[in-house]
């Protein structure tokens, strides 16, 4: 167990965004969220990575109780994450957003004053390869393509250190070619070990990568269990597909 | 006699108290006229338009030369001043920002250019009409009309009251035509509103329009309440720029609330402290407000990062 | 001396400027603070440097100090506005200049209000002191290369990238497990470190200041610089202190007839401003947007 | 690497600009060898004191178009009533025009930011409206065509003790002027057994003083004093005097002797100025002559430092220095009144009252 939420509630004003939600994450698996947009995916992720605050609820992460740190104190435990729409600092290239995800002392004033800034070279082409990322290192991020920004930032999730991966729709909008490609990287890092959670719409990507998922919607989790299981669920295929009338049901979610 | 009216409030008395009220009410009302115009454009721009006191100079110029030197009659001129007005402001959006904006440049960038406008139109002015002091003269200076202990001068009264009808037919503007509408849309969000197909550019021009023409009301009210000099341009701003922070940049009725408890804070705020704290009070409010409660009074939430 | 008296004393200003407008782009252009306090930090270590070494300070510890108090004030102000948008920082630090102007006016008993400062001494290192202006200029030349040499090295440092990388999305860099508020204090305080030790360089430079000298005007000069130059760019930076500054001494001259001489430069300054920023609204070296 | 580039476009360009600079002091140099004394004129033509600068220069002019020596140039710099731009002008005129005199600055704080430029390169810089105490002490070469703050404040304090108030309002700028006038006039007053019974401050520039003029109205004053050094303030505060309907009298230093109050009519009949020695009919004269305006505030000092300088040329006097000399030497009936400037570069000065009557200045008689 490396993750898990008991009985998180967060309103925005009036809205309730996330109303009792809870669920565990299971080490060196693939965990995956789903539901309709609006069912509260994000804002549970952004909860946990302390973007936003619970209103009540617990987080604990690897045994210890983080409901009360900060965004950047959680993430120096070990959580990397990554955002629906890609924001990667425009002004910057890529090696510099790899070095920002490596560093862990750039946050010195003095000392970093009179230090030369090539240091983490090797494990920037390595990450660099795992994605397969092939631009030169000093390009700058506003000249790069929606795909090869979705990778770079794929990319820094995985360069910073971390024991749990987490992946806002890491194949939305991206095109069939590619999204194999992610698919085979995410199980490529499986294979390492690595612990990932990943919020996805399309019930096509995750049916045969991930080993756990979990059904959001209106803010709860209404059901868990096998990609097999939530398949053949009945109460998710009545409550919620069977609303869609009975062709494209998975794609009436998106 | 007279000891016998007053009354003891803490040291002061209630007709200094009233007198400091009605005070803080004229003036707020000039910080109001100001204020209204400059959060109006703001609220659909988002940029700060400092040049916005250069338009109040310029109508108060123009006052001053269409009546008090051409001699083209009074309500004649105040029509022509407001009109000129608006299209003064429109030619600044069209000539300078727009392109500007064209051009990408940020809003800072646009706070520098209005920066310059400013400094443009007030050398301008100078070289057109000298340093010194200008009066309009429309109105005979006089010993006010004194009721209840309180003394008020018959154009207070009457700019009291044209700012009221102005801010009333703003709001029922801002509320109740499509075009008002359409500006608070954009206000809201403008994103949104170009998708939904409201044309960014038309409501900039419209906002600068009748935010110049209500600088040129501003303008002819200054000119007759108090006098032209061509570097008033800068402190105006300054008021109702804090005047409209206060209440809510970004919300018209919000911004004239604001600029009204401006008006009454440094007016009464200066009957406890040393006279001299007077625009430290206002610098205080602002700051504070800005602070504690970035949206003012009665703007929209959206000064802070959502958390 | 090669260069004239005249020569001396811009120059000395434009170093000083250098100074200041280099620190204001560390925070506004590098950090992406939009900070338009900076003219308060000025005088801050104006009035600092200047009130201690009349006291009998030497003037290196005057100068330091003033540095350091100016960043105090840095870090409160950082603070204070941490939780505000780009345009609402923008006018909450826009009052903070106008709060501290206030307060060298009204706080008669230690700043002397508006009466001002004069008779500033001349500084004095190490038992050296510098009396005439070309011993200043050397002064100032140096202090401005040092202190230009260190923020160019801080922005080209790791920290310097994380610095832009707040200021392009500060969301994701606290997500990499980097203190965002920390990066932003600290940068603000190196910022009105430098600004303090700039407004020093004034005091001591033009002997007498006042609280009008830390207003508006000073403001709406360091900005200019600065946006003319281009958001963070210290190139940039530089190279507008010295259009900024020189462009009205150029004016100066023109054979204008002696009634409009004033308003007709400033207009014409006005004029070049905005043509500058129309042909390149950027400024000159910039390539970074604020949103 | 790439600091290094940076310097060297900078060296670049200043070297450039250095050259320019050269070239026009090469100019003036060649001016100075054909006789050419070169005299400055400085002050605020943009800003808020701009009114008060245009009349300092204009008086100024007249003296040295009046004389009309051939080898006197005149230069005129605007300082914008800033430190710094006061320092930069006295520098440009020093370095660039090589000036052995000026006239100027008007507001003390620019005259005390040129004062060291002044002083270290020999040059005689003349004030006329300058009257911080601290400018007394500014300099060998500072001198001043007005007396200080401290002549004014005791004159005012005693007119006024003398016209039998014993409670008196102040309303005064919140600057250098106002404050330093207003201490004197305090302290003489109280020490003349008068009370002061409200004293109130107002933002140069600004033009809203009704709560000041509400409290001193509640104090109940039998004379308000008001000083003012920015024209639109000073009309605007008059104004706001009779419509907020303050019985008392009302007085008021130099700086309300501008042309616009008397633009408000009948509210301003009667108010009395404190102001220095009137000037003489004859310089009213040649200057309604020449500019169509009663000569506002300012201009006859601006005169008489023309005047000043003027005669210590026509004295053989070419450099600073010499000016300087024959400064402390002469004696003379100008404009303003007698002027002999004592050690400090200060002149006695006298003081007279000078009330509205029928929308003119007129000076009372003793």
């Amino acid at each position: 167990m490396i993750l898990s939420c008991k009985d998180i509630h967060k309103s925005f004003g009036g809205i309730k965004a996330i109303q009792g939600c809870s669920f565990t994450v299971k080490k060196n698996k693939i965990t995956a969220i789903i539901g309709p947009n609006g069912s509260g995916k994000t804002t549970m992720f952004n909860v946990i990575s302390k973007l936003i605050d619970p209103d009540s609820g617990t987080i604990e992460f690897d045994g210890q109780d983080v409901t009360s740190l900060k965004d950047y104190e959680l993430s120096k435990l070990g959580i990397s994450r990554t955002f629906q729409d890609v924001k990667l600092f425009q002004n910057l290239t890529i090696r510099e957003h790899l070095q920002i995800a490596l560093s862990d002392s750039d946050e010195r004033l003095l000392s970093n004053l009179f230090r030369t800034k090539d240091v983490e070279s090797e494990k920037i082409q390595e990450v660099m390869e795992i994605v397969g990322l092939d631009k030169p290192l000093e390009t700058y991020a506003t000249d790069l393509s929606y795909g090869q920004r979705k990778l770079l930032d794929l990319a820094i999730g995985i360069a910073k250190p971390h024991s749990l991966l987490m992946l806002d729709e890491p194949v939305a909008g991206v095109n069939p070619r590619l999204r194999d490609s992610i698919k085979n990287i995410l199980r490529e890092l499986n294979n390492r070990g690595e612990s990932i959670l990943l919020i996805e719409h399309d019930m096509n990507f995750v049916m045969d990568l991930v080993d756990h998922i979990f059904v959001m919607d209106a803010g709860k989790v209404i059901a868990e269990g096998s990609p097999e299981e939530i398949q053949n669920d009945p109460y998710v295929l009545a409550a919620y597909l069977g609303n869609c009338g009975d062709e494209e049901e998975i794609e009436c979610w998106t | 006699m007279k000891n016998e009216i007053k009354t003891s409030l803490g040291g002061k008395t209630i007709a200094l108290l009233a007198q400091s009220i009605i005070n803080g009410l004229i003036t707020g009302s000039i910080y109001a006229l100001v204020a209204s115009g400059y959060s109006l454009i703001y609220s659909t721009n988002n940029f700060m338009h400092f040049a916005h006191g250069i338009s109040v100079v310029a109508a108060g110029y123009m006052v001053y030369w269409l009546f008090s030197l051409v001699g083209i009659p009074f309500y004649v001129t105040c029509i022509i001043t407001v009109i000129l007005s608006a299209i003064f402001g429109l030619a600044m959006y069209r000539l300078i920002y727009l392109p500007l904006q064209k051009k990408g440049a940020s809003n800072v960038i646009l706070l520098i250019a209005s920066i310059g406008i400013l400094t443009f139109f007030q050398n301008v002015i100078q070289i057109a009409f000298g340093s010194g002091v200008k009066l309009v003269g429309y109105i005979e200076v006089s010993k006010g009309i004194t009721f209840a202990g309180v003394t008020m001068t018959l154009l207070q009264i009457v700019i009291l009251i044209i700012s009221l009808i102005i801010f009333i037919l703003l709001y029922q503007f801002m509320q109740k035509t499509k075009t008002g509408r359409n500006m608070r849309a954009v206000s809201n969000n403008s994103e949104l509103a170009s998708i939904v197909g409201i044309n960014h550019i038309r409501i900039s021009d419209i906002s600068f329009l009748i935010g110049s023409a209500l600088a040129g009301v501003a303008g002819i009210l200054v000119a007759l309440e108090q006098n032209l000099s061509p570097f008033m341009g800068t402190n105006l701003m300054i008021k109702g720029f804090t005047g409209a922070v206060i209440g809510g940049i970004n919300y018209v009725p919000g911004s004239i609330v604001g600029s009204f408890l401006l008006g009454m804070a440094e007016n009464l705020g200066i009957l406890v402290l040393p006279s001299g704290y007077k625009d430290a009070i206002a610098f205080s409010m602002l700051f504070l407000f800005l602070l504690f409660k970035p949206n003012g009074i009665l703007g929209k939430k959206e000064g802070r990062f959502d958390k | 001396m090669i260069i004239s008296a005249y020569q001396t004393h811009i120059f000395i200003l434009i170093f000083i400027y250098i100074i200041l407008a280099v620190s204001l782009n560390l925070a506004l252009g590098y950090t992406g603070l939009l900070n338009l306090g900076h003219v308060a930090f000025f005088g801050i270590g104006a009035y600092t440097s200047a009130l201690l070494a009349i006291e009998g300070l030497p003037y290196i510890a005057a100068v330091i100090i003033a540095g350091l108090f100016a960043s105090v004030f840095g870090y409160l102000l950082v603070k204070a506005t941490d939780k505000l948008k780009g345009d609402y920082m923008a006018m909450a630090t826009l009052g903070f200049s106008f709060v501290v102007y206030s307060l060298l006016l009204n706080l008669r008993d230690i700043t002397r209000g508006a009466m001002g400062i004069p008779g500033i001494p001349k500084p004095s290192i190490l038992g050296l002191t510098i009396r005439t202006n070309d011993q200043y200029l050397i002064f100032v030349m140096a202090v401005c290369a040092i202190s230009v040499f260190i923020m160019y090295r801080m922005v080209n440092s790791p920290f310097g990238k994380l610095l832009e990388a707040n200021r392009d999305n500060a969301v994701n860099l606290r997500v990499l497990g980097k203190n965002t508020f920390a990066l932003k204090y600290k940068a603000m305080m190196t910022s009105a470190f430098f600004a303090g030790v700039s407004g020093s360089l004034y005091a001591h430079y033009i002997t007498f200041i006042d609280p009008t000298s830390f207003y508006i005007a000073e403001l709406i000069l360091i900005l200019t610089i600065v946006i003319v130059g281009g958001l963070a760019s210290i190139k940039g930076s530089i190279v507008a202190t010295i259009v900024i500054i020189y462009v009205p001494e150029m004016l100066k001259m023109l054979e204008l007839p002696a009634s409009v001489l004033g308003p007709v430069r400033q207009a014409l300054y006005a004029m070049i401003l905005i043509a500058i920023l129309m042909i390149r609204p950027r400024g000159i070296f910039g390539k970074v947007d604020l949103e | 690497m790439r600091t290094f580039k940076v310097v060297i476009v900078m060296l670049v360009i200043m070297g450039l600009l250095l050259t320019a600079g050269c070239a026009d002091t090469e100019e003036t140099t060649e001016d100075t060898e054909s006789d050419m004394i070169v005299v400055g004129i400085m002050g605020p033509y943009t800003g808020g004191a701009a009114e008060y600068g245009n009349a300092a220069k204009d008086g100024a002019m007249l003296a040295f178009n009046e004389a009309n020596l051939s080898n006197v140039e005149v230069v005129t710099e605007d300082t914008k009533s800033e430190t710094k731009e006061a320092a930069t002008a006295m520098n440009k005129m020093v370095s660039v025009d090589n000036v052995q005199a000026v006239v100027g600055d008007l507001i003390s704080a620019a005259t005390l930011a040129a004062a060291p430029i002044a002083e270290q390169n020999q040059v005689v810089l003349i004030s006329p409206a300058s009257t911080s105490t601290d400018v007394s002490t500014a300099g060998d070469y500072i001198f001043r065509t007005i007396p200080g703050d401290d002549g004014q404040g005791i004159f005012a304090a005693q007119t006024l003790s003398d016209a039998g108030y014993t409670k008196l309002a102040l309303l005064y700028t919140n600057d250098q002027y106002g404050n330093g006038l207003a201490t004197i006039i305090t302290d003489e007053f109280t020490e003349l057994g008068g009370e002061i019974v409200a004293d109130e401050t107002y933002e140069a520039g600004s033009s809203d003083m009704r709560t000041q003029l509400t409290k001193i109205k509640d104090a109940e004053p039998e004379a308000l004093f008001i000083v003012s050094n920015t024209p639109d303030s000073s009309v605007a505060l008059l104004r706001q005097v009779t419509e907020i309907g303050i019985d008392a009298d009302v007085y008021g230093s130099e700086g309300l002797k501008v042309a616009s109050i008397l633009e408000l009519g009948d509210s301003v009949e009667g108010v009395t100025i404190t102001s220095v020695s009137p000037e003489s009919e004859e310089f009213k004269q040649k200057y309604m002559e020449e500019y169509g305006v009663e000569p506002p505030a300012f201009a006859a000092q601006a005169y008489d430092g023309a005047t000043a300088i003027i005669m210590a040329i026509e004295g053989g006097a070419t450099t600073g220095e010499e000016i300087k000399d024959a400064l402390y030497e002469m004696e003379f009936d100008g404009a303003s009144g007698h002027i002999k400037f004592d050690e400090n570069g200060d002149v006695a000065g006298g003081y007279v009252l000078v009330e509205v009557q029928d929308g003119a200045f007129v000076t009372l008689e003793e």
